[in-house]
């Protein structure tokens, strides 16, 4: 898979880190229920299409990426740094 | 004698000999052979045996195809196993040996496996071998599995060099025939950065099976160019290299055998990142489906015409060619041509035009097939049957069979597009791909020498255009004109269904025609079920010359076309890679880089023995010449610590600056206890969560300045550690004002322990380092022998300890100076081993401890945990079952005598209770011997802690058979109140 | 009919013209008592064990392909209790013990294989994790050895002792593990199922499930509506997209995992061998092939297919820990969707809707699973209550807290 | 009290190792535009953009390295930038090889997946990528004769001296 990093170019995805669902950033309140929360940490979509999710350039720029990726062709929709949208 | 090589022509350069051996014997033949064709040349035509049968067989293909001719190549350290003869390029020296025959490959006793072949059937294993149930691992399996497999493996280790590249280009072009070379060539004069693979040693592709190639229009024009790619400096050119996978980017791979005159073979794995690719890959021919279709003999027409016309070398004497497309006539008219008598051509169509049955001065069979061939260990004769049943036998040594065509679709497969069917071509025709990918020549159906080379340039033409890229001008040859034959269709022709000899269908499996038939009358109907149940397609050659007769023969079967059929999946790779040409450079020693620390030559120099921790080698312990056993070395080195002074490089622990007015904020967040109030010159210890409520990772941070804090995490979880400060920062809180670098490896590190560790320091800082000065916990830049450093006043050990750090270049001479500053106390180095004696014996944390299954509560800082602020991990971490009083917490745990002892790794059980699940109380995750205790201490988890706080319990040790008596205890084996420390 | 050597021969003589289907291809009725969807190991193990040993026998497994397609017929083979933790260990060592009685059971030969599970270790650390989860093994009756170097060495002479970057210190041997024939487990059951009566309904994929007032009515298949009591969903990588059907998230991501296998080579290789310091596990395949796999791509997937990087990793392990391979050729590498939990560990429970089971979270292990999962999988549908052995793998556990983390890596499934 | 001495980390190394300062600038804050003028006004040279690097001399050198971090060589921040940058002091942290042109971007090829053609990596251009298993930041400073640097950890500096050797062997004897 090649991810466009939108900071480096073109890249091979061996240089990146995986974390897993771009969900992951919308953390919740600590006033949040405890029900709220496990859906948070624990439960996932797990779409079969597209998908936006968490990347980081670990052996590049180092900065984390939100990447919207197709889980059944691995196509590679759009990258933008997580921070632009955090 | 090369009894069987043409006089005249071929691509081998006469002027060349090279010698070379087969199962111990010497033979010759000439540079430009493959060892197929010197073989044959030789006048060998029984190049194996087969895998379950043990039938003699020949070569079948000119190509990377081969079912058959796998021999072993090499011998010692070099042996290699199950290469395909027919793609390996004859050099000096070759050693060549058939395989999977004892004890000779023309006396083969495993042979009477044949006669069991009634039994042998599809999937006969799943339905027998049962009774008595222990004789499976005892009997039956260790016998298949002795007469399973085909070569052997050497069993030294791999000694070949593989190296590996990665290239990117403009248009990557795969396969050298017609087509690839025509796209290559305009994609060179373009000025595109090119790259063209083809696997064979000789470009050229189909190319070269013209008689006299090099007299030929076409064969002059390739040669030409060729030797202007070669001479193009933006084209790489890249032969005997086959483009084994597709994979998602598109990313190509492809695997270069060694340069056949090289001193030194290199084997290089490529990895190609092309914008656009032209795949060029042709097509290959297949047999035919009929009784006694493996006897060596039995070839494929197109291969047997690659032997006479590019090698000079005769397959036969006498030949029978068994077609149904009007390429096995022009292969016949080659046999011919080059002296080879044609006895029948045998076309199971009818009404041919006498311009093609004219190319051959043979009997000619029109709509009759072969429905037999017989012979031993050699092809004898050929019985040919009529539509109206007459049989004919005609005696031959060589039967040239052509089925029909299959586009070499493989690679376009392994992204998971299906091709389809193509009832017109009798063929599967790839699906179109994505990502700059298209096809040329024969591949996708421009199966003359003119329109391949046309498609070919379109092709470029294609990917040019997409590129933006001007397109230059390129002529090539005319081509059809000797084609004034127009082309007849071909018909497919999968199996002859009168056979009642063993009709094979994948020759290297051994699966026959009744296999299929079998299998489905067991209800094994899809394609991938029938393929698994008689492992058609799952030899070496993945099926390439006979999947799709088998399943036709399916299709058949069950009145189906062969559109709904459907085809097996395609994977890479290819051909078959070697495991050490992916793994490259990175095996053995050099399997990871190795991470220095500082010290590291200084340590070497003092004799230090080192342990791999993660990339890092560290040194475990520094044994003085009279110390026999390390433990003798560790208590030393220990007891130097308790009672004097030590020092140890600690260089690897992640530190981290932190950057930012909003630093202690995130610190707030990220760690379990407070920071706002951390005064600058402080240091403080943290635990962090992950955000589930269990525990990440610990360590010390120091606020150096307003806005700048040092971070040190453990050394394994550095990087970690480092990735979730990101994580925090840009995908939960960008609006802080943080910034993170690491720099663990700007700085030498070292831990300075014991009770002169002070006096000690003094003399390397004119900074005052007294108690009121830089008291516990405190952190400070300083000037450490004349370089900008930093002190902090930590312990790990418990003991009045500092870390001093200074620039890493000083670091090995920095150890050196300490060691002279504490001479005089008797000053002493410690290495890992004693660093963990030391904070077991403090209780301090490690790996161990935080193993990402423990939260804080159970590593005894729950009380810890700010009320005051969210933090990662804080919400989960509240949770009640994570709180509940069975759940195993820290503890130490001592043996109950000096002289008994245990090891990390036991279980606790209350003495009296059964040694079972249900009373087990938890485990030990660190033990030591501990000179200070004087007993053997350790760390553990233990359910009800409290209440068995100072009991007896039974540390439990099956593994190792031990049983012994423990006490609970506190972790904290020395100074728990941390006077020392504060000293 | 029944096999054995006898009727092989007898049938030999006939020209094996006389075998039956090992199953039947029916069309489906309009309803069963019990719809299982999946025909991989555990939906077609658990069709077997509902009538054979709970009696109910109007059954259906729904494939949305061919039976054994998906990860039962794509996995390395490896069979082992060898857990940390006692409800994985329990519930592991149920599934060893029914793989010990298997062929005999199912009148199949599945090939189990026990020439022993090795794994080994590399530093200190290692070895005392090893001894805690071997210790537990043998608390819990299962049979554990540690070898030292000179161990291993005995048992596997041709590994990399001497010139290694991490050298071996020794290993956790469990010598009733080993490998099982994977095609053949989903056709054992397969027939077996068959003869007590389930249907066995390939190419029907399930669309949807029909849903009302919270109690499941039947499942929507591109061959029509099939009405049922219960459901029981065993799709291992298409877990969460079955849930999806019944609006439900799971604490579960789809992951690819490849598996390679090289030409077929004379024994080499005679145990299971994972390395401590890389990615790669090994054992030899009874026709020769050296058949292994290493770690996850890392990132969701539902494409059956791997990355390259990943390739490079598992032979970079494998040419490490037995530098004999090098020459040995990869012959083809496949890919496998994985159902990854939040802590490593399955999932055997009822879902919120009534009548609505789940069999999933069986990461890259749940091959080993598959006679205990269908037999407490059939138990939990049959009798609405979990079998004691697996009563621990409850959808509930991550939101409690009560996660059964083996390898401590946290809610990060790629990490398992 | 005496000096301490620096010893050379790389014993034999394959190339020049450069002998010079490295650091890290941060922009504060993350005001990327301030920043870029400050340094501007104060040492005469831009801050280079993504994937980019800029030379003065063969000792001068700035690369960019992340969003909003500078890797820099042989420059002293003045004081006037404090306000406008975080610095860290890596010159201990990075070892820096110079490698000839041609035959580098040939080794480097070796292990790294980045287009390091000559028409495709051009000088002035610099990138941070995995080269085998290591991490490095290289660059071509806009200089002739041209070289590349390659920045590395140094704990890794051995180990990457090694490899690059063992590629270089490897190269010459085909
Ligand atoms: C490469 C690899 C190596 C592995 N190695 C091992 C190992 O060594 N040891 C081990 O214990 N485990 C291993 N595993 C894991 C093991 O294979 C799986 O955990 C286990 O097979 C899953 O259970 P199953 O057999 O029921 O799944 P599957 O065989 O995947 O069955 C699920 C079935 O559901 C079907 N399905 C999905 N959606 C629908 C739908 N909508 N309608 C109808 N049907 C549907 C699928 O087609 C599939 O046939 C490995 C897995 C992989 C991929
Ligand atoms: N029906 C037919 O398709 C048919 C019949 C007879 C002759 N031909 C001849 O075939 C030729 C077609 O030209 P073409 O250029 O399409 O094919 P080609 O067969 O001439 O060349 C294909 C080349 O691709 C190489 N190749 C295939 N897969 C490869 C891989 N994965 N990696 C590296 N190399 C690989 C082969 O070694 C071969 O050299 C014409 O000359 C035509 O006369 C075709
Ligand atoms: C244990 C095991 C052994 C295998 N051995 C072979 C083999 O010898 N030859 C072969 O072609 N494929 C072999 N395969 C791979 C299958 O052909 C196939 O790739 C795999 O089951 C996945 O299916 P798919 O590739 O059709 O998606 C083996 C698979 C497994 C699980
Ligand atoms: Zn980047």
């Amino acid at each position: 898979m090649i991810i466009p990093c939108p900071y480096c170019g073109r890249r091979h995805s061996s240089e990146f880190s995986y974390l897993g669902d771009a969900s992951l950033m919308r953390r919740p309140d600590f006033e949040a229920s405890e029900e709220m929360w496990s859906d948070y940490i624990y439960l996932r979509d797990n779409r079969a299409g597209n998908h936006k999710e968490l990347w980081r350039h670990s052996f590049g720029c180092g900065a984390w990426l939100i990447v919207e990726r197709n889980t059944v062709t691995h196509d590679v929709l759009s990258v933008v740094p997580a921070k632009d949208q955090s | 004698m090369q009894v069987r090589r043409c006089p005249a022509g071929g691509l081998i350069d006469r002027a060349s000999p090279v010698r070379f051996s087969f199962d111990g014997k010497e033979y010759e033949g000439f540079r430009g052979d493959t060892l197929a064709s010197a073989l044959l040349a030789n006048g060998i035509n029984l190049m194996g045996r087969s895998f379950k049968y043990h039938r003699p067989r020949g070569v079948f293909t000119a190509d990377s195809s081969e079912p058959n001719a796998l021999m072993e190549i090499g011998s010692g350290a070099h042996r290699d196993p199950n290469v395909k003869a027919t793609m390996e390029e004859l050099v000096d020296g070759l050693e060549a040996r058939s395989q999977n025959r004892w004890p000779s490959l023309a006396f083969d006793v495993m042979a009477v496996n044949g006669l069991l072949s009634p039994i042998f059937t599809a999937g006969f294993y799943y339905k027998t071998f049962m009774w008595p149930k222990s004789f499976w691992e005892k009997v039956y399996e260790p016998v298949i599995r002795r007469a399973a497999g085909l070569g052997r493996l050497s069993d030294e280790p791999d000694p070949r060099t593989y190296e590996r590249r990665h290239i990117h280009c403009d248009i990557l072009v795969v396969g050298a025939g017609p087509a690839g070379l025509a796209a290559a060539l305009l994609g060179a004069r373009s000025g595109a950065r090119v790259v063209l693979a083809d696997e064979d040693f000789h470009l050229g592709g189909s190319l070269l099976n013209l008689r006299n190639y090099k007299q030929t229009e076409e064969g002059a024009w390739a040669d030409a160019a060729i030797a202007e790619l070669n001479n193009t400096p933006k084209v790489t050119v890249l032969p005997k290299t086959a483009v084994f996978g597709l994979y998602d980017g598109p990313v190509f791979a492809a695997l270069q055998r060694p340069q056949a005159a090289s001193k030194n073979p290199v084997t290089f794995y490529w990895k190609i990142f092309p914008k656009q690719t032209i795949l060029a890959t042709g097509a290959s021919e297949r047999g035919v489906v009929f009784g006694g279709n493996d006897k060596p003999g039995v070839m494929l027409a197109s291969a047997a015409q690659t032997y006479v016309n590019r090698f000079a070398t005769k397959p036969g004497r006498r030949s029978v060619v068994f077609t149904s497309t009007d390429d096995g006539w022009y292969s016949a008219a080659a046999l011919e041509k080059a002296g080879i008598l044609v006895a029948a051509v045998v076309d199971p169509r009818e009404g041919l035009s006498p311009a093609l049955t004219g190319t051959v001065d043979a009997e000619c069979f029109q709509g009759a097939v072969v429905e037999k061939a017989r012979g031993g260990r050699h092809l004898q004769d050929a019985i040919i049957t009529a539509e109206n049943g007459k049989k004919t036998t005609v005696q031959c040594d060589l039967l040239a069979v052509s089925g029909g065509w299959s586009p070499n679709i493989g690679l376009t497969c392994h992204l998971g597009a299906k091709p389809s069917w193509d009832s017109a071509r009798s063929a599967f025709m790839p699906a179109k791909l994505p990502g700059g990918i298209a096809y040329a020549g024969a591949l996708e159906g421009s199966v003359s020498t003119g329109t391949a080379l046309k498609s070919g340039l379109e092709a470029a033409q294609k990917a040019l255009d997409l590129l933006e890229m001007h397109s230059a001008e390129i002529k090539i040859p005319t081509a059809e004109k000797n084609l004034n034959i127009s082309r007849s269709a071909d018909m497919p022709l999968w199996r002859v269904r009168s056979a009642k000899e063993k009709a094979f269908v994948d020759l290297q499996h051994d699966v026959v025609a009744t296999d299929i038939s079998q299998a489905n009358r067991e209800g094994f109907r899809s394609v991938e079920h029938v393929k698994r149940y008689t492992t058609l397609g799952m030899a070496t050659d993945q099926g390439r010359t006979s999947n799709l007769n088998g399943l036709a023969i399916l299709a058949d079967e069950n009145n189906m076309p062969m559109s709904s059929i459907g085809l097996t999946t395609y994977r890479p790779p290819y051909v078959p890679v070697a495991v050490g040409a992916f793994a490259g450079e990175n095996a053995g020693l050099d399997f990871r880089p190795k991470r220095l620390p500082p010290s590291h030559r200084w340590a070497e120099r003092q004799g230090a023995v080192f342990v791999e921790a993660g990339d890092w080698l560290r040194a475990q312990y520094f044994p003085k010449t009279e110390e026999k056993h390390w433990r003798q070395s560790v208590d030393r080195e220990v007891t130097a610590v308790r009672t004097k002074v030590g020092f140890s490089d600690v260089s690897t622990l992640g530190k981290i600056d932190i950057f930012g007015p909003d630093a202690s904020v995130l610190l707030e967040r990220v760690y379990i206890n407070a920071w706002r109030k951390l005064a600058v010159g402080k240091a403080r210890y943290g635990l962090m969560l992950r955000d589930d409520g269990f525990a990440m990772d610990d360590g010390t941070t120091a606020r150096m300045a307003e806005d700048h804090y040092v971070m040190t995490t453990t050394t394994a979880k550095a990087g970690p550690v480092f990735q979730h400060l990101k994580f925090c920062h840009e995908c939960l809180w960008s609006d802080l004002n943080v910034a993170f670098v690491s720099s663990t490896d700007q700085w030498a590190q070292y831990a300075l322990a014991g009770p002169k560790s002070r006096d000690v320091l003094q003399r390397l800082t004119d900074h005052d380092v007294s108690n009121e000065a830089l008291p516990y916990m405190g952190a400070t830049a300083a000037s450490i022998l004349g370089v900008e450093g930093r002190i902090f006043r930590l312990s790990f050990s418990g003991e009045l300890a500092y870390e001093i750090a200074v620039p890493a270049r000083y670091g090995e001479e920095f150890a050196e100076a300490i060691m002279d500053a504490g001479a005089a106390e008797g000053i002493e180095p410690y290495g890992t081993e004693a660093l963990g004696v030391l904070r077991i014996e403090k209780g301090h944390l490690a790996g161990p401890e935080l193993n990402g299954q423990t939260t804080a509560q159970d590593l005894g800082m729950g009380r810890m945990m700010s009320k005051k602020k969210d933090f990662i991990g804080r919400k989960m971490a509240l949770r009640s079952y994570l709180n509940a009083p069975d759940r195993a917490s820290l503890v130490g745990i001592r043996a109950s005598d000096p002289s008994i002892s245990f090891e990390a790794g036991v279980h606790l059980f209350a003495p009296d209770a059964p040694v079972d699940p249900a009373h087990d109380l938890g485990y030990v995750t660190s033990a030591v011997f501990s000179p200070t205790v004087d007993a053997t201490i350790g760390l553990g988890f233990l359910s009800h802690a409290e209440e068995y706080s100072g009991r007896l319990l039974r540390a439990v040790d099956p593994l190792r058979g031990t049983n012994v008596s423990v006490e609970v205890c506190s972790p904290h084996f020395v100074d728990p109140d941390g006077e020392r420390l504060r000293a | 009919m029944q096999f054995s050597a006898f009727n092989l021969l007898r049938n030999a003589v006939s020209g094996h013209r006389h075998w039956q289907p090992m199953w039947r291809e029916p069309e489906p009725n309009s309803s069963y008592d019990v719809l299982i969807i999946g025909g991989g190991g555990h939906g077609l193990a658990t069709a077997y064990y509902l009538a054979k040993e709970f009696g109910i026998h109007n059954i259906a497994v729904l494939e949305k392909g061919w039976i054994g397609s998906g990860n039962v017929g794509r996995n390395t083979t490896i069979i082992r209790s060898n857990y940390m933790l006692h409800d994985n260990i329990r519930f592991y060592e149920r599934a060893m013990r029914m793989w010990e009685d298997q062929e005999q059971v199912l009148n199949y030969n599945t090939m189990v294989s026990q020439r022993g599970v090795l794994n080994l270790f590399h530093s200190d650390p290692q070895r005392h994790a090893f001894a805690r989860r071997g210790n537990a093994m043998r608390i819990n009756g299962v049979d554990a050895e540690l070898l030292d170097k000179e161990g291993v060495r005995r048992l596997v002479p041709y590994l990399n002792f001497d010139n290694a970057r991490f050298p071996i210190l020794g290993g956790l041997l469990q010598r009733r593990g080993g490998t099982v024939r994977h095609d053949a487990v989903a056709w054992g059951y397969g027939r077996a199922a068959d003869q007590e009566g389930a249907h066995l309904v390939q190419r029907c994929e399930v669309t949807g499930l029909r849903i009302s007032n919270n109690k499941v009515m039947g499942v929507e298949t591109t061959r029509g509506y099939i009405g049922a009591e219960k459901v029981g969903v065993a799709v291992a990588g298409s877990s969460s997209l079955l849930a999806n059907m019944a609006g439900l998230r799971l604490p579960i991501e789809s992951h690819v995992l490849q598996a390679f296998v090289t030409e077929g080579l004379k024994p080499v290789l005679n145990t299971v061998v994972t390395y401590g310091a890389g990615h790669f596990y090994v054992s030899q395949s009874d026709k020769g092939g050296l058949v292994f796999g290493g770690d996850l791509d890392g990132y969701n997937s539902y494409a059956q297919r791997g990355n390259l990087a990943t390739v490079e990793d598992v032979c970079e392990g494998a040419m490490s820990m037995m530098p004999r391979i090098g020459k040995a050729k990869i012959l083809r590498h496949w890919g496998g969707i994985m159902d990854m939990s939040m802590d490593g560990s399955p999932i055997i429970d009822k879902t919120s809707v009534d009548g609505l089971y789940l069999n999933a979270g069986w990461c890259y292990g749940g091959f080993k699973a598959t006679p205990a999962s269908g037999f407490c999988f059939a138990h939990l549908i049959a009798k609405d209550e979990p079998h004691p052995d697996a009563a621990a793998f409850r959808l509930d556990r991550f939101g409690r807290g009560a996660v059964i983390d083996e390898k401590g890596q946290g809610p990060q499934p790629n990490l398992h | 009290m005496p000096s301490l001495v620096a010893h050379p980390i790389v014993e034999d190394p394959v190339y020049p190792i450069v002998d010079e300062t490295f650091a890290y600038w941060m922009s504060k804050g993350g005001d990327t535009l301030k920043l870029r003028k400050a340094v501007e006004g104060s040492c005469g040279f831009v801050l280079p953009g993504p994937g980019a690097c800029i030379a003065l001399s063969e000792k001068e050198q700035a690369v960019w390295a992340a969003p909003d971090q500078w890797f820099v060589m042989g420059v002293n921040p003045p004081a006037s930038l404090a306000s406008h940058i975080h610095f860290a002091e890596q010159s201990d942290g990075r070892v820096v090889f110079s490698l000839p042109d041609l035959e580098g971007r040939d080794l480097l090829a070796a292990g790294c997946s980045v287009d390091l053609h000559p028409e495709a990596f051009l000088p002035g251009m610099a990138a941070t990528s995995k080269i085998n298993h290591f991490t490095a930041l290289f660059w071509q400073p806009t200089l002739e004769p041209k070289r590349i640097n390659v920045a590395v950890f140094r704990s890794y500096a051995q180990s990457f001296n090694s490899w690059l050797g063992d590629r270089r062997r490897s190269q010459q004897q085909i």
